[in-house]
């Protein structure tokens, strides 16, 4: 099967690619935003809701035994997916922000205090940002920014410098940016970090349908994720956390199944993964997280990696080609993500346009403001590739660009 | 399968008189005289205006903004500071109605006397997440005659 | 149409009753637990996801676009479901537990301090206790539990007197009892509380399939609600907040969304519901929930719950059948939900021989640790009803539970 | 349409003599001059066991349980409790090996020595919800004989 054959199969499990929007074919560009889910993953969904719908862990009965075989088969499937030491490490989210959420309110509540340091980059979303500004404020701790250079990477040196200077209890950062596609050496980052006493979380949410991830090879202590984004669905993600850390961590939030007993004199908490998922879990959205995976495992995420690379540099070529357009990050280092400023117009203008060429894109500050500043734009014009991209959807894009330069100019 | 109506509209958005005020904002710039002020922002798109008004009396002698953001809020914005420019306040306000009755609510505007040159700036009625671009120089408007004086 | 022929017509939209267990027809009596899903509510989430998925509030794009109208619809649905007075009172959540959370971190965190006092039931699910309880080692309020009778129901006079003296901030109570079925009188809880100044959060998990709902003839302050208890999908539930009090509250956890501008010199917050919804929300999730409450609105609440009425007295004639059964929790207000203990077999054994019969129940504590050891039993087992069930159901169940005493006497 | 095994096999789990165990549990009650005590419990079904041994030189020379739970659990307990009576603490810990391999990761009795009067238990493995009701009693005399002496 030569390898277009199997994009364009690829294509066609994903339904929500078969249409037309502003009487185009549909060209969805936005998949840093959510990603399109494939046949599998619904099916998937469906099938648990019609068979063996039921809470887990606290029924003797069939279905729920079936619900809980299935809830578990999918942590470990999320374990085995970024080579977690065991499943007890992975707790399941409401999605990546959840995640990292847990670790400021749990970790960072129990292990910050006046004058400790959080050093995140400046290319951080707001979900790696504003999580450790609230436990900051609450515990007397400070968030500092660590440095990025023009081309939008981190600045190694600027961080360890940081690092040296003391009292860095933890680094934040994204292992790919959602704004600009760069992949940070999260490895290296987790070097220094750990030289200097200080644990990593890495924001996995864009990594993971796109880089191989490795948790012990990186060498992190968090790593977060969200479903959605690696063609799962919504409402669900997973924290990795090293056990020792999962261990040690303070509940997170109450409710049942994190506790082992329960009374008004006193409560004691479940082990983890338990302790950190209160309440009925998103079951049916965790086999659909399971089966995203499964599905990329299937396809290969080598050879996803390889089309969406070859359709990066197609589109890195062709989008040089419309005047006054210019990319800002352009860090070696990157996956399918264009964020990009016109002269013509402002991306608000430009996002709608495209929408009426059937061109779906991102346009904003993308959840990361700071970074905006940095770069000096108020928001940009986003692309965003997947395994299902093709060439006709940044066609379809540079066309309507030119569009856009017609119309404004 | 699903259709969307074409683009053939985009035309009714991006009107000439738009694209004009969007390129080339009028009363752009500081008004350090301003008795009234008030900013607008939108933290979905990150467009902002910042409007300066300079009341005698009753009337709005003065009006100017500062800010940035795409072509239909700053075109808003121009339109809305040439419209109440000499205008009395509560003109003004009646104005904020029914723009905001026409814009918002999808209100005819056939039906009251019509927008004038304003009606350039209805087409966005058929792009609803764009509504916000074009209402918020005029939140700022009445957030700016609610306010204290400056 | 017949009662009985629309009954029918009602269990066959439920695929997931369709299926034998143990070789038998199911008969799914753990409702209380997680009800299953009818096809309309399947069908609007498989619609959602392979003709308008993306991500919302955030895209200029049509599908953007799209996805945003259908979540606040279902925003709008749930609003309109419990009466509130504007959308804006309602925040999706990943569920009840997370709803109850939000209230006692942000809420709670704001406005407790040492010495204050929070006051659940003796009834309370362990998710209206621990949340409490986290909070309170935090701020150095206390959580003390408000007294029931032997039947199982809240004890308003001792309530009032424990209000008397004074410095309670909030009174939790359940709007209806997960373990018991119990109907609990909130309007007059809220009158009482409000007389002593305290505000008052009423667990709906068990409520919003089976009695009307007003929250403002309740007088509630927040009402905590999930969507997989009545007829939805797992993974989403809601809060309602008076607009006043959600206005006032700070912010819950940090992300995307939830900020109005964000900088590491200082970060500026949304307005409700928005504050308390960070990052890539359940949008399937949330079309799911307005889905079933629409379901529900179709079929009646008045129909399902006269039905339920029916099945509960017919349940509770032929459960007195067999001998050494005793019920559990026999106030008169009370929906179907049957504990019982057994002189024959401990509930877990019960369980096991149900489910053997195709019979599927809860065995346990059903998060009601404090209530059990109230009632004197270290557990039970739990037949809980809903608008699917019928007396086939509870014919199986009774012959399985002599078939229990048969085993074991 | 999907469908379960019968409940034929529900005699396999719940034979006569584990339901005797049940119901007469064997060294139930208290043991004051205990050498080592360990508690089980399982936060899902409330299934709690209170085991005390007494220890002489290498030899487990009493042990008794107290607690409450289901048939599985209590069964489980009082079989256990006869089976290390007496027994060195080495084959105690052997013992725990070879139950917890048999129950749990399900490898055949036939294939070592049987378990005796203890291959009543090994129904539960059909039955993977009550596999922990089962293993309750012997993680407790795992805990009890790694735990310092009481
Ligand atoms: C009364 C009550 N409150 C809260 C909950 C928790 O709901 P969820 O698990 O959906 O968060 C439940 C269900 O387990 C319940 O029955
Ligand atoms: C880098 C990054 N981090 C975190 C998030 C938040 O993920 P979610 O919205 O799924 O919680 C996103 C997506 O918006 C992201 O791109």
């Amino acid at each position: 099967m030569s390898k277009l054959r199997s994009q364009i199969d690829v294509r066609l499990e994903f339904p929500a690619l078969a249409q037309e929007v502003s009487g185009r074919p549909l060209a969805y560009l936005d998949s840093a935003a959510s990603t399109q889910k494939p046949n599998a993953v619904l099916a998937a969904m469906e099938r648990f809701y019609r068979e063996d719908n039921a809470n887990v862990h606290r029924g003797v009965h069939t279905l729920s035994q079936r619900a809980t075989d299935a809830f578990e088969a999918a942590r470990r499937t999320v374990a085995r997916f970024v080579n977690a030491q065991s499943e007890r490490e992975v707790v399941f989210t409401k999605g990546c922000t959840e995640a990292i959420n847990l670790v400021a309110a749990s970790w960072g509540g129990a292990n910050l205090g006046p004058g400790d340091r959080v050093l995140v980059s400046h290319m951080e979303h707001h979900a790696d940002i504003v999580p450790w500004q609230l436990i900051a404020q609450r515990t007397g701790a400070t968030v500092e920014p660590f440095p990025i250079t023009d081309s939008g990477e981190v600045d190694l040196a600027s961080l360890e410098a940081m690092l040296a200077a003391g009292r860095v209890k933890l680094v934040g950062v994204k292992h790919v940016c959602n704004a600009l596609g760069t992949v940070n050496p999260v490895a290296e980052i987790a070097r220094l970090a750990h030289a200097h006493g200080a644990l990593v979380l890495a924001d996995g949410a864009q990594a993971l349908a796109h880089v191989p991830v490795d948790v012990q090879a990186l060498g992190v202590d968090f790593y977060a994720m969200s479903a959605h984004k690696v063609y799962g669905p919504m409402g669900v993600g997973a924290l990795y956390g090293r056990a020792e850390l999962l261990e040690a961590m303070p509940p997170y939030q109450g409710g049942g199944d994190m506790i082992r007993t329960v009374s008004f004199e006193g409560t004691t908490f479940n082990d983890p993964p338990n302790r950190f998922e209160p309440g009925t879990p998103n079951v049916a959205g965790a086999i659909g997280f399971g089966a995203a995976l499964d599905w990329v495992r299937a396809v290969g995420l080598g050879a996803i990696a390889a089309h969406e690379s070859a359709l990066t540099a197609y589109s890195s070529s062709r989008l040089a080609e419309v005047p006054g357009l210019r990319v800002v990050g352009t860090a070696p280092e990157r996956i399918g993500v264009f964020s990009f400023v016109m002269d013509a117009a402002h991306p608000h203008d430009v996002g709608t346009v495209l929408d009426r060429h059937g061109v779906a894109v991102r346009t904003g500050h993308h959840c990361c403001m700071p970074l905006m500043r940095r770069l000096g734009v108020p928001a940009t014009t986003r692309i965003s590739l997947a395994a299902y991209s093709n060439e006709a959807d940044v066609d379809a894009a540079v066309e309507a660009l030119h569009g856009v330069r017609a119309l404004f100019t | 399968m699903r259709k969307e109506s074409s683009r053939m509209d985009l035309q009714d958005l991006y009107q000439q008189t738009l694209l004009d005020h969007g390129k080339r904002p009028r009363n752009f710039g500081p008004l350090p005289e301003a008795t009234h002020r008030a900013e607008g922002y939108n933290p979905m798109c990150g467009d902002e205006v910042r409007l300066a008004l300079l009341v005698e009396g009753d009337v709005v002698r003065e009006a100017r903004f500062e800010g940035c953001g795409c072509a239909i809020s700053q075109a808003s914005a121009s339109m809305m500071t040439q419209a109440v420019k000499g205008q009395t306040v509560v003109h003004a306000r009646e104005l904020f109605d029914r723009f905001h009755a026409v814009v918002v609510r999808g209100e005819d505007e056939a039906s009251d006397d019509d927008l004038g040159p304003l009606d350039c700036l209805t087409g966005v009625r058929q792009y609803p997440n764009r509504i916000k671009c074009a209402t918020l120089a005029w939140h700022a408007l009445k957030d700016a005659l609610e306010g204290e004086r400056a």
